[in-house]
C-alpha cells in the first residue's frame, strides 16, 4: 500500500485452519520486527460459512485494519470472488490451482502436491513468507514453536510441507515477489492480541482467581488463563453460569485472591446484580466486558462498542466505578493492571471494555517490563487497625481497611444489606446515610486516578476526531492520512472512559472548529457522556454498527 | 477449649418461637464440638429468614445475595482452603432462585456444608410457597394451592449421588447438632436440610405436623449403601426419616486443582520468573 | 394541622396489625370524602422490631405524607417514647393503659377489656373513629367489608369489638374529640395504594398473563392480579427465579397475551439480559420496577429513586423504551395502561418506575371511567399483510406487522439473533445495519407520545422544584406552603422520565430564577438527565437517601 | 396429509457429519407422524448448535436465550395452549445455564416436549466442557479433565418423577423420531434426551462409541414402574439404555389453571362488568 504496510487477506471457511495462518504469519512478521495488525471475521458456526483473518505489516507503525489488500489467499473459489474488488492494483491472488477461478492476479498453487489435505493452509503459509521476504529458517522456528507445544507430533509434518512450499514459491517468476524492507537487528517483540494481553496483564497483577461462563469474544481470556493456572498458582473454574462465575469470583476476592471474571454483554447482563453486591459489600472485582453487537444474541462473533451506557449503569443503587477501554494490545495489558490495582484499593468493580475485534486481533509488540511492576496489594496491614475490627469503618477516602477472613483472629463481616460498620444489618436511616456516603466518596479517588485521554496533532485543529476503545488505531490513521493531504485533524482519544474529568479535555474540544465523534455503536454513547460532563455537543457522528471494525477508509469515507 | 459462648449471643429479627432459633443453637453447638474457633469458619447465606443466621454467630461472615451462597462459598473456599465454610440459608434461596448452584454444587462436591432451613415457604418475604411446599399448601400467592410438584432435595442429592446427605429436624436439636458436626467433619459437600416450622406463615407443616412424621434412621441404616439411601430419600409422608441418609468418599473439589497443592491461593506470591517465561512464549 | 389536614400515626411492631388499622381507617376515611394519603414504614422482618403507619385525611386535598402527627396509636410503649417529639402541640397518644408512660396527652385505654388480645388493633380503629367523628355504622361497615371476604368468622369478633371501643370512647372528655368537618354526600372514592392501582390498570388494559418472583415491594401487584386471575381470565405464576418470570412472560406474550413482570432493583438486574431479548424479539412486555433502596439488599422494605439511570440503560445493545414514574395512585393506574399500549404498539419492553412509598400508600381517588377506556390491541390484522408474512418487515415507523403464532396458517419467527426481514439469523452487515435502524426509528414514535411534565404556578418564578415520580406530592406540598408564605414557587414534575423532550420543558427551567430538582436518591439521576438532554444545570439539590420518602417538610429543611 | 416435506429442507450452518442432521430429520418426522400442521407447532429455543434446530424447520420459532427456552416455551403454552410447544437445545443451555428452569419445569409439568440434543459439550462456543461431559474429557477449558461430575439428567428427572422420560440416539433416526412422536402425544413434560455426537470437538463421545454402548430398552421394560426406571434411569457406562425410560399421568400444569376453562387466554376478552366489579371492591 502507498503507506508502505502490506495488506494480506486470508479467506475461507471455518474450520480450514485460518487462525493458524494468521497467527504463523503474524509470529513471523513480529519476530521480523515488523509492526502489525490481524483483523479476524467469523462467523457463529464452527464449519463452512465465510471468515477472514486480514494481516497488515509495515516496517513502520501500523495501528489499524485497512480495507484493500496487497495479497488475498483465497482457501476456497468465494472468497477469490468475494473479495476481488478488495484488491489493490498490484494485488496478487493466492489460490489452489484446482479452483476455477479466472483471473490474472492468480498464483495457482499445486496444493494437493505440496501438503496432504489438512496442511494446506502451512503451504500456504510457505508460500506467502517466500513472496514477502520471511527466511525459511525463521519460518519453520515459527512453526516448531507453534506446534511445539500444543501438538508436536505434528511439528514434523508441517516443517516438511512448509519447506516444500518455500521451494515451490522460489521458482515463480520475481514480478510475484513483494520482498518487504529487511529490518536489520529486529527489537524483540511479543505478539499477542488483546484478550491474551489482558490474561498476561492479570496475570502480572496477581490475579488468582477466574471464572467463567463461556461467551465469545471473552472465553480466550479464562482460556489464557488456565494454561497458565497451575504454574502460577491460580485458579480458573468454569462456571454452571454468569451468575455463579461472578458470585464465586466475589467469594474468592471476599477471602484473598484478586479474582476477574470476563464475558459479553449477555453474560454480563447476568452478572448485574452481583455488580451491585461488589459494591455494597465493597469487594475488589474486575470485570472484563467483550463487546459484541446486541441485543440480545445479535451478531455473536462480530465486534461494536455499544455496551458503554450499560456498563456504566449496571447495578441497582448507587456506588462509584471506574471503565477502561483499551485502544491497543500494550493497553490491555496495562489497563488491565490498573483495573486490578483500583480494584484493590477502592475495593468495588472495576471494568474493562473491549471488543471482538480488539480481543482477537495480534499486534507485536515491546516485551513488558516485568521488572518494574509489581503485584497488587492486597488487604490491609493487621497491625494498622484500631480493635474492634470494623470492616466498613467510616472514613474519609471512604476507604475501610480491609482484612481477610481466617487469616487472623479478626472476624470479617461483609454484608449485602445496608449495614453498621461491623458489617451487620441495619435500618437506620442516619447510618444509612453515612454509608452511602461514604461508598460514594470513594470516587474522589477514583477520579483523581483518571487516566488523560490522548491527544495527538495541532492545538487548533479544523478536525478533531474523538474516539474510545479498540477503534483507536482507525481513527489515529484516518487522522494521518487526512493530514499528509494537507488537511488540520487531531485526535483525542479515550482509554478510560468513566469517570470523564471535563477540565482534563473540554479546552481541547473548543479549540478545534469541528469536532467529530467516532464510535462503534449507533448512538454516539461517548459523545452523549461527554456531552453530559462538559456540555459539549458533538454535531457530527462516524458511527459504524454493521458489526465490522471502523476502518481508518470508513471513516474517511463517512466524513467526506 | 472452644465453648458455645465463643459464637456470641446476639438479638435476632426472628419471629418468637420460630424454627431457626434451635437450629442457630444446633450451629453453634456443632461448631464448638468441632473445636473450631470463630476466625477459623466461613459462614456464607443468601437472603432470607435463614440466611439471617450467620448475623447472629461470632464468626467470618459473608452474607451476599438471595440465591448465591453456594458459588461465594465456593470461591471463597478455592482462594483459603484452610476455612471451614459453612453455607446457611432457606429453601427458597437454595432450591429456587439457587437452583442451579444447588445442582452445580452436588457436581462440583467442594468441601462446604450446606444448611438448608426447610420451613416449606417463603418466610422473608410473607408467606408464598417455595420449591418445597406441597400440593394442598394455600397462600395469597398460590390462592389455589401449589401449580407445581414439591422438590424432594435429598432424593435429588442422593441420585446425584452428593457426597454426605442428612436430614435434620429443628425440634430435635441435639440430633441436628450432632449431624452439623458430622456434616462439617466430613470432606465434600455435606448437604444437611433442616425441616423449620414457621410459626408465621406455614399452618400446615407445624411442630406437631413435624413431629408426628419424623423418624431417625435405625442404625441399622448403612448411609455408604446407595440403594438404601435412594429408598430412604423417597420417604417423605406420613413418616419423614431423619439422620444421615447418604455418604460417599467422592473427589473433594479443591483437591482437583494443583495450584492449591502449594498452599493456599491467598498465600501464593506471583512469581516473576515464571510470568517472564510464560510472557516469552508470545515472542 | 394547621392546613386542615388530620395526621394520625401508628406505631408499634411488625406482627400487631398496623397495617390493618390503616386500612381500615382510610377505608372509612375515604367512603366520608375525605382525602388522604398513608405512609407504611417498616423493617424486613415479620414480627417484632418497630413499624409504622400514618395517615393523612383532610377535607381538602392532601398529597404527601406529614412529619408531625396529632394523633399518635402507641400498640408498645417505645412507639410512644420514640415519636413523642413529632407529636403537635395540642396532639393525643392513645395506648393501652398497661403501658409505663408518663405524658399528659395519654388515652389510656383499657384494650385487654374491650378486646381480646388480636382484636387490640381494631379496638384501637373504634377510638380512632370516634374522636374523629367517623360513624359506628360506617366503619361497621368497612368492618365487614374488609374481613367479609377475607375470613368472614372473624367478622363477628371484630364487630363486637369495634362497638365495644365506640361506646368506650364516647364517654371520654370532648377536650379529647377531634371531629373532623363533616363531609356532606361524600363523592364515592377508591381507597387503594400504588400497587394495587396498577394491577387494576393492568386488567383495565388486557393483562393477561403475570409471572413474578416474590420480592418487596413489588410482590403485591402480582398478587392483586393473582386474585381476579380467574375471573378475569388472566394467568399469574410465582417463577422459580426472575429470569424464568420474565422469559415466561415473554414466551406469553410472544404467543398473544398481553404480559407484565414486577419486581424491585436486585430481581430487575436478573431480567436485564431478557429486556434486550424483548427489544431485539420485538416482544411487548411491561416490566415495573418497584424501587427501594440499593445497592444489594440494601434495605429491602425502604423507599428510594435510585433506578432511573439503571433502568433507562439496561441491557445490552441499543433500543428504544419508554419509562414512567407516577406520581400518584391515579397514575399508577393510567400510565400502568400507557405502558401497555406502548408496549403493544411499539412491540418492546416499557417500564413503569414506582417505589415503596407509592407502592404501599392509600389514596382515595375517584373510579376510574373503566367506560370510556379500552383494553389493549394485540398484534395486527391478518388481512392486511402482504405474503409471505415477514414478522420484521423494515417499515417507516419501525414497526412491524405483527401475528401470532397458530392463530393463523401464517408463521410467526422470532429470534434473538440479527435477522433477515422473515425472522432468521443473519451476519449479513447490511442487514444488520437497516435493523438496527429500524428498531431505533421507534424512538421517534414513542417521543411524540412522550407525556410533557406537569408545570404548576408562577410562569417566571423565584424558584422551580423539579421532580419525578412519587415524591410528587411533596414537592408540590413544599411549594404551596412556600407559597403561603408569599414566596414565587413553581413545580415541574415528570410522570414520565424518558424520553425527556427539552422543547416540551427547556423554557421552564429558564424562566425561573433558581432551579432545585428534589429527587430521593444521593446523586440526583433525574437533575443529570434533564441535564443531558438540555445541557440545564441545577445546581442546587435536594437528595434524600435514607430509606425514608421525601416530605414537605424534609423539602423545607433542606432549602432553608 | 402433512408430510415431511411440509417442515421444509434449509441450508444448516453446521458442520458435516454433525449429529444434529438425523435429529432434525426425525423432529420433521415426528411432526408429520403427529398430523400436525406447521403453523399448529411452536418451537423454542435457546442458544448453540442444538438450538439453530428451529431455523430449519417450517413452523412457528422462538429463538430466545442462551438457556431461557423453557420458561419462554411455557409462557406461550400458557397463553395458547392449543399449540404443539416443543423446546429444542443443547446439554449446556438446558442443564448449565438453564438449570433451575429444567428443575422447576419438570416440578410444573406443562405439556411442553423437550428434546435435549446432548453431544456432552459446548458445541457453538469450541469445545469447552458440558454438564454431561465425563471425568477424563479434555478440552482447552479444562486441561486436567473435567472439575465436576457428570449431570446424569435422566437420572435426575426419574427421581423428581417427571411425566415422561425417554433417551434416543441421533445414531438410530427412525428409533429416535417414535419416542419423539410418543413424547409430542404424551400430555405432560416429555423429556428426550438425544445422544448427539459432536465431530467437531467430542473425539471422546464419537457415533462409535455410542454405538457400542446404546441397547434399545426390551418390550419387558415397564416405563409405568418407578422402581424400575430408576434403575434403569441410573445405567450409564459400558451400557446405555435408549427407549421410554419412565411414564405416569401427573396432572398437567396448564390444567391447574382454572382461567384457562374458559379458553386460551389469547381469544378471552376484557370483562367490563366484572372489572367494575373488581374496582367497587376498593370502595
Ligand atoms: C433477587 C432477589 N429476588 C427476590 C428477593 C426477595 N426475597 C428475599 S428472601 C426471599 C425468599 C425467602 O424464602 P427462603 O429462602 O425460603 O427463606 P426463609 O425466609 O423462608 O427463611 C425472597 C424471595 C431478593 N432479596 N432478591
Ligand atoms: C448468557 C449467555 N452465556 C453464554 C453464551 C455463549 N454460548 C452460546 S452457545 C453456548 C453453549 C452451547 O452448548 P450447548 O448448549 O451444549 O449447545 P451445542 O452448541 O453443544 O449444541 C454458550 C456458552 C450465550 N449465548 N449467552
Ligand atoms: S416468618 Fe417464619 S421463618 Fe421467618 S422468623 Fe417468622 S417464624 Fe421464622
Ligand atoms: S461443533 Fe459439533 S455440535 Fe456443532 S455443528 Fe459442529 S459437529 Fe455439530
Ligand atoms: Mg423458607
Ligand atoms: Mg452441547
Amino acid at each position: 500500500m502507498s503507506d508502505g504496510s502490506f495488506n494480506i487477506l486470508i479467506g475461507g471457511e471455518a474450520g480450514q485452519g485460518l487462525a493458524t495462518i494468521g497467527e504463523l504469519l503474524a509470529k513471523a512478521f513480529g519476530r521480523g520486527g515488523y509492526s502489525l495488525v490481524t483483523t479476524s471475521t467469523y462467523e457463529s458456526r464452527v464449519r463452512g460459512g465465510h471468515s477472514t483473518v486480514a494481516l497488515r505489516v509495515s516496517a513502520e507503525k501500523v495501528a489499524s485494519p485497512s480495507e484493500s489488500f496487497d495479497l488475498l489467499v483465497a482457501l476456497n473459489p468465494e472468497s477469490a470472488k468475494l473479495h476481488r474488488k478488495e484488491l489493490s492494483t498490484q494485488g496478487l491472488i493466492i489460490l489452489d490451482e484446482a479452483f476455477q477461478v479466472d483471473d490474472e492476479a492468480c498464483i495457482r498453487v499445486p496444493f494437493k502436491e505440496l501438503a496432504k489435505g489438512k496442511f494446506s493452509n502451512i503451504a500456504a503459509v510457505g508460500v506467502v513468507g517466500f513472496l514477502l521476504g520471511l527466511e525459511e529458517q525463521s519460518l519453520l522456528g515459527v512453526l516448531v514453536d507453534f506446534f511445539g507445544k500444543k501438538k508436536p507430533q505434528l511439528a514434523g509434518e508441517n516443517r516438511e510441507t512448509l519447506a516444500k512450499a518455500f521451494r515451490w514459491a522460489a521458482q515463480l517468476p520475481s514480478s510475484f515477489h513483494r520482498k518487504l524492507t529487511l529490518i536489520s537487528d529486529p527489537a524483540p517483540r511479543l505478539v499477542m492480541n488483546g484478550n491474551q494481553a489482558i490474561a498476561l496483564g492479570a496475570l502480572s497483577a496477581g490475579v488468582k482467581f477466574c471464572s467463567f461462563y463461556p461467551m465469545s469474544p471473552a472465553t480466550s481470556i479464562a482460556i489464557g488463563l488456565i494454561g497458565k493456572a497451575r504454574q502460577m498458582g491460580l485458579v480458573v473454574e468454569q462456571a454452571e453460569d454468569e451468575i455463579a462465575a461472578v458470585n464465586m469470583a466475589i467469594g474468592a476476592s471476599f477471602a484473598g485472591a484478586p479474582s476477574l471474571v470476563a464475558t459479553s454483554g449477555g453474560g454480563f447482563a447476568l452478572m448485574v446484580e452481583a455488580v451491585s453486591l461488589t459494591a455494597v459489600s465493597e469487594t475488589p472485582l474486575v470485570i472484563v466486558v467483550a463487546q459484541r453487537p446486541g441485543p440480545a444474541t445479535g451478531l455473536p462473533t462480530r465486534t461494536e462498542q455499544a455496551d458503554l451506557e450499560f456498563v456504566l449503569h449496571a447495578g441497582h443503587g448507587e456506588f462509584p466505578r471506574a471503565i477502561f477501554a483499551p485502544g491497543t494490545v500494550e493497553e490491555c495489558f496495562h489497563l488491565t493492571r490498573k483495573a486490578f490495582e483500583l480494584a484493590e484499593r477502592y475495593q468495588g468493580p472495576m471494568f474493562l471494555l473491549t471488543d471482538q475485534f480488539l480481543a482477537d486481533s495480534y499486534r507485536a509488540v515491546k516485551p513488558f517490563d516485568l521488572k518494574s511492576i509489581s503485584p497488587v496489594q492486597v488487604a490491609s496491614e493487621v497491625s494498622a487497625l484500631s480493635t474492634p475490627y470494623c470492616r466498613y469503618t467510616i472514613t474519609d477516602s471512604g476507604i475501610s481497611p480491609r482484612l481477610l477472613p481466617g487469616r487472623s483472629e479478626r472476624l470479617v463481616v461483609a454484608d449485602s444489606h445496608e449495614h453498621t460498620e461491623d458489617g451487620h444489618i441495619t435500618e437506620d436511616p442516619s447510618m444509612r446515610k453515612r454509608m452511602v456516603e461514604k461508598r460514594l466518596r470513594k470516587l474522589e479517588g477514583i477520579r483523581a486516578e483518571t487516566i488523560p485521554p490522548d491527544k495527538n496533532g495541532d492545538v487548533n485543529p479544523e478536525l478533531l476526531l474523538v474516539s474510545w476503545g479498540c477503534s483507536k488505531g482507525a481513527v489515529s490513521e484516518a487522522a494521518s492520512r487526512m493530514r499528509s493531504e494537507g488537511m488540520s485533524v487531531s485526535t483525542l482519544h479515550f482509554s478510560q472512559v468513566w469517570p470523564l474529568i471535563s477540565e482534563q479535555f473540554r479546552h481541547h474540544l473548543e479549540a478545534a472548529k469541528e469536532v467529530v465523534c467516532v464510535e462503534g455503536n449507533a448512538t454516539g454513547q461517548l459523545a452523549n457522556l461527554i456531552h453530559r460532563v462538559t456540555e459539549f455537543q458533538m454535531a457530527r457522528r462516524v458511527l459504524r454498527y454493521d458489526g465490522l471494525p471502523l476502518t481508518p477508509e470508513s471513516i474517511l469515507r463517512e466524513l467526506n | 477449649m472452644v465453648t458455645i459462648d465463643d459464637y456470641g449471643d446476639y438479638q435476632t429479627a426472628w419471629c418468637p418461637g420460630c424454627g431457626n432459633f434451635p437450629i442457630l443453637e444446633a450451629v453453634k453447638k456443632a461448631l464448638a464440638a468441632s473445636k473450631l474457633e470463630p476466625h477459623q469458619v466461613l459462614l456464607v447465606s443468601g437472603i432470607g429468614q435463614a440466611a439471617k443466621t450467620p448475623h447472629y454467630i461470632n464468626a467470618n461472615i459473608f452474607n451476599g445475595l438471595h440465591g448465591r451462597a453456594l458459588p461465594v462459598a465456593t470461591g471463597a473456599k478455592l482462594a483459603y482452603p484452610e476455612l471451614t465454610v459453612v453455607v446457611e440459608s432457606g429453601d427458597g434461596c437454595v432450591y429456587a432462585e439457587g437452583g442451579n448452584h444447588f445442582l452445580a454444587a452436588i457436581r462440583r462436591n467442594p468441601d462446604l456444608t450446606l444448611l438448608v432451613h426447610n420451613n416449606q415457604v417463603y418466610g422473608l418475604t410473607k408467606g408464598q410457597a417455595s420449591p418445597t411446599s406441597e400440593g394442598d399448601f394455600v397462600t395469597k400467592a398460590q390462592p389455589q394451592g401449589m401449580t407445581s410438584y414439591p422438590f424432594n432435595a435429598v432424593a435429588v442429592a442422593v441420585s446425584m449421588q452428593a457426597s454426605f446427605v442428612a436430614r435434620g429436624f429443628s425440634g430435635l436439636g441435639d440430633h441436628l447438632a450432632e449431624l452439623i458436626r458430622l456434616a462439617i467433619a466430613h470432606r465434600g459437600l455435606s448437604l444437611v436440610e433442616v425441616l423449620q416450622p414457621c410459626v408465621s406463615f406455614n399452618k400446615l407443616n407445624t411442630y406437631a405436623w413435624y413431629k408426628k412424621r419424623c423418624q431417625i434412621l435405625p442404625p441399622e441404616h448403612d448411609p455408604t449403601n446407595f440403594e438404601a439411601a435412594l429408598r430412604v430419600a423417597f420417604e417423605w409422608g406420613e413418616k419423614i426419616p431423619l439422620g444421615l441418609i447418604y455418604r460417599n468418599e467422592r473427589t473433594v473439589f479443591e483437591d482437583r486443582f494443583s495450584a492449591l497443592d502449594r498452599g493456599p491461593l491467598v498465600v501464593q506470591e506471583v512469581d516473576l520468573e515464571k510470568l517472564t517465561e510464560i510472557m516469552e512464549e508470545y515472542r
